[in-house]
């Protein structure tokens, strides 16, 4: 297992022990600034090398995707889980956006066994983490005049996470590798260290998740383990057929199969405060993202590198 | 000193409201307000602060009934039933009440 | 709108007995409690926070008479004699008595 | 339980003058204080603690009608004109009369 | 552009668009500790090189230089922007001291450009900070017996900048290059990873200065853009006086040109509480900082070489 | 001297000249999450290298020094330097237990001087936090029933220095140099800076301990400087007679010549709240921390080298 993930298991035995490890909210800040820049800054440099002509297809299909996943989750969490009309909206919008920190473990993934990915991936992280968030909402409120939508979309839009990624996909792409050689020993040299911390932060918070999951019950873990599956493998065939890299299936997949745990329940909490907001969170931070990281991760490699063969 | 009464409303919530209910007590006449940061255990459980979206806030506000009875209406009406929040008032003596 | 007066109840003391204060106020009755981290002064010297364990936290618990004597009486026989501590009551009036 | 009667005062202005104020507040006489950090509005603008000098604190001093009285006044004469900062007072009851 | 600039860049249109980024003010301190800790470290070191006799007449100039650029400033700020006396002497005394951040940028954009500085440039940056100061409090206060001079000297002179970048060059000329040596990665290898961040916050923050700047009219504006030309030409003319290489002369420019945004504020705040904060501080922060980062820096080398060019 | 001691030079005379210098809480928690992780991890990587076998003597040799040297102190601190029960089982909790901080800069130390050192020390590290804390309470509150035992040793075995040093230890040892090797920039190669940094705090926080030694009198200092000798010889004797080598051997006396400044002053605070915490923490951190960086490492290198000598 790689080594990043064991920081998140110390995080959740020192959690589930009721240890005083804390790490400081400020410092949970700056390692998400520093780990989003890093995958801007690396995604804008590698964008660079090359002509993006041609990928406005690819844009245009993992766009489709993100405005279709949620709306096939939607009825899964409303009829199979049970949940009440703006809970399931909430939970569609979680599960159909994405999650930051599954797609930096599969980038440590990835490069423990040097295997290359498209350029573009970050590009579509990013362009995964809205679309979702939007129906999320109108699957719950519909298209009445009551919303907000100018505020609303300047949330959504303007949510650190989206800002932080297009500012440093921007920034490497105006630099190039040149110009960023500099900035490597912080954003690229480090990435792996500040990640492991992280996880040891989201160990902590997802340990913290357990208590409100023993009193949800089984859909909730049944619908965080058995929901990515299908997802990665509609990112991983989508993937496949826009012509990305055994390595970018295998991230589309993992961002397909991640639930967001930052920008979705931020704007679902303003957006549909009816919602639960504890029940989507701990489904996507408390059973998804471990599951992800242990199981899925390698499973969707696995099924990204079938894929492929199918083809070749 | 002149001193004169005024109502002190103390407001405990979720920190995603913070931009929003700022605007929207200077809109109801709040000729200030003072924010810190906080966490706490109340019906809807417990919110330690442990990371971003899982901290409280503490809103005071000096002003007089009026204005203390409008702020209180309305947050009941907009938040009570979804969020986190508990509301209290009680009487203080300011020094120089045109500001307040 | 229908107010009603309960007490408020505040503590200042040092941020080490944190845990072990909120599980006890919850014991003895209190609905809820909310939190801020502070730093000060007073009879057992300067409390400047500046690193970890020498801060302070100041604990509010809004609650009905009888429990707020009871929390003061416990915090009395249980740290008065042993931890920076300081405790007092005012009034003030909720709006949902039913929460506190 | 024995209770007295004491001022709490409240204090919020600039966090630049946390030192020297605390330093004040113990030659007038107060017998301790507590601090917490704050942000904030009032007639000179938005406080938001951004960064370095752009906070606010919040000081409380419990202390008799005296006291309060004398800080009140020192207060009003040396920061009033040129800092932004509020002060109120209110009554509470405090258990050990002696530590105020 | 270096990209440390883009990131100011970044800051400032997230902030304008109130974007819900926000960089920890504990982060924003450790930065600025690590900043003032590398600069002064480095001078250090390269002071232990050679012997620093001669250096006294340079010293000389430099604190003459100091002690002057307020007593230029003061009568444009009071008679040419019409501020009343406190302002027009907070004025004088932050564009008299210098910016610390500036510095680092100049810095920066010399190394990009394999340009070497003299070995006391930190040493000059810490004998700018403090006489303009001084000099400020005594335009604003007269010589009255009502100012607590030792307080306020003791304020100044320990300040947190004054006292970092003097123990960075007393460690690092007692430890010299190989004592430094296992400091380096963090302090000298991040060092531009480091100042991105830094530009970050520092652009949140000039946005967040641009509302007092809408109120203050153009006045401000004009000055915070026209007062660093000249005040950076003395600068340079007086390095190549003195003896200063290209680099080194494009570095004291670039000090006489700048203002301050930290101790000056901070000392002001308490030796001259009638003087308006935000009027000073707009003008340095939202207005001539970045002025020169953007244009003043690349104006003030190519003045520097031409100087040289002129002289040889 | 070696440069991260004129940081803590640097923090005492910041502190004690009273500048407005101030190191962040969340920077504190994180340098020092960042030291424990670092010792955890090196000493997991190293263990990994060799069988283990043979480690259970050494073990149980430092675990019978970690129970018996609060012994030896507690009389010493009652009837020589006078203090109370409660204080000197206190006190003699925290010269029995150990600094994390001590033992960083004693590592610092044998780098520079490219001596190596034993892998399991850190192992013994962590074996030699805890035991003096427990006996140091039996001490103050002997076998009582009112002692909430189940409490306590939670308290104590999962407090964030002994989680985090045997977290290190394990995903060290699970991961090996390859697997840690990305991890090595931030944990490893940036030690030296954090713990420069860690030491600049550390000064200030000592220098804020100045004005309680003060009204203590001298026999607390006389403790905190003559007390560590004794005790860093008795590490010593046993480092030599466990087969540590020199290295191990010296960090083995500074560990026993070291007093505990986090995790014996949170455990007795809650254990023994009678005790005045301020004068253990005084006399540990105030007193015994400058004076093994300064004075003690040196001297207790040469020890165990004279010590290896003789035996050689
Ligand atoms: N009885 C109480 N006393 C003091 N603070 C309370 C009390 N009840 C709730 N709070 C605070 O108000 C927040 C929201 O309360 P609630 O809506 O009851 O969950 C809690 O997180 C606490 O910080
Ligand atoms: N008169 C006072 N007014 C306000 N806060 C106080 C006062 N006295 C003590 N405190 C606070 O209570 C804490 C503990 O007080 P003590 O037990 O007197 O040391 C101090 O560190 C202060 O934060
Ligand atoms: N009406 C108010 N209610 C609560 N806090 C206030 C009020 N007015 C001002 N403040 C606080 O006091 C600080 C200084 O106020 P001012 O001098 O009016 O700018 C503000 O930054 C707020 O934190
Ligand atoms: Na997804
Ligand atoms: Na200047
Ligand atoms: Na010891």
């Amino acid at each position: 297992m790689d080594p990043v993930v064991w920081f998140f298991v110390l995080g959740v035995v020192a959690g589930l022990a009721r240890s005083d490890l804390r790490v400081p909210a400020a410092i949970y800040d700056l390692l998400s600034i520093l780990l989003l820049l890093a995958i801007g800054l690396k995604g804008g440099v590698e964008l660079a090398r090359q002509p993006i002509s041609g990928l406005l297809p690819q844009i245009g299909a993992v766009l489709a995707m993100g405005f279709a996943l949620p709306l096939l989750l939607f009825p899964v969490a409303r009829f199979l889980v049970g949940l009440a009309r703006a809970d399931a909206a909430s939970l569609a919008a979680h599960y159909g956006s994405v999650s930051v920190a599954t797609y930096a473990v599969g980038v440590a993934y990835l490069g423990a066994r040097n295997i290359e990915f498209d350029a573009q991936l970050p590009l579509l992280l990013v362009l995964l983490e809205v679309p979702a968030i939007i129906v999320g909402i109108l699957l719950a409120r519909g298209i009445d005049g009551a919303t907000k939508w100018g505020k609303l979309l300047h949330e959504i839009f303007l949510g650190k996470s989206v800002v932080l990624l297009v500012g440093g996909l921007a920034i490497g792409w105006a630099s190039g590798a040149d110009g960023i050689g500099p900035l490597e020993p912080l954003f690229f040299d480090l990435f792996k260290g500040f990640l492991a911390l992280f996880l040891l932060e989201m160990g902590l918070i997802a340990a913290s998740q357990s208590k409100s999951l023993r009193s949800r019950g089984l859909q909730l873990i049944l619908f965080g383990v058995l929901a990515p599956i299908p997802l990665a493998a509609i990112g991983a065939v989508i993937g496949v057929a826009i012509g990305l890299s055994i390595g970018g299936t295998t991230l589309l997949a993992i961002l397909a199969g991640s639930a967001s745990y930052i920008a979705a329940p931020a704007a679902m909490r303003i957006a549909v405060p009816e919602a639960n907001p504890a029940l989507s969170l701990t489904a996507s931070l408390g059973v998804t993202f471990p599951f992800n990281i242990f199981v899925g991760i390698p499973l969707y490699f696995t099924l990204a590198s079938w894929l492929h063969r199918g083809m070749g | 000193m002149h001193q004169e009464t005024r109502k002190l409303l103390t407001i405990v919530t979720e920190s995603a409201l913070e931009t929003e209910l700022c605007d929207e007590l200077t809109r109801l006449g709040a000729g200030g307000y003072t924010v810190t940061d906080a966490r706490g255990r109340g019906s809807r459980g417990v919110r330690d602060a442990g990371w971003a979206s899982s901290g409280n806030i503490r809103i005071e506000v000096i002003c007089d009934a009026r204005v203390a009875d409008r702020i209180a209406a309305h947050l009941r009406d907009r938040y009570y039933s979804d969020y986190a929040m508990i509301l209290y008032l009680s009487d203080v003596s300011v020094l120089r009440p045109e500001k307040f």
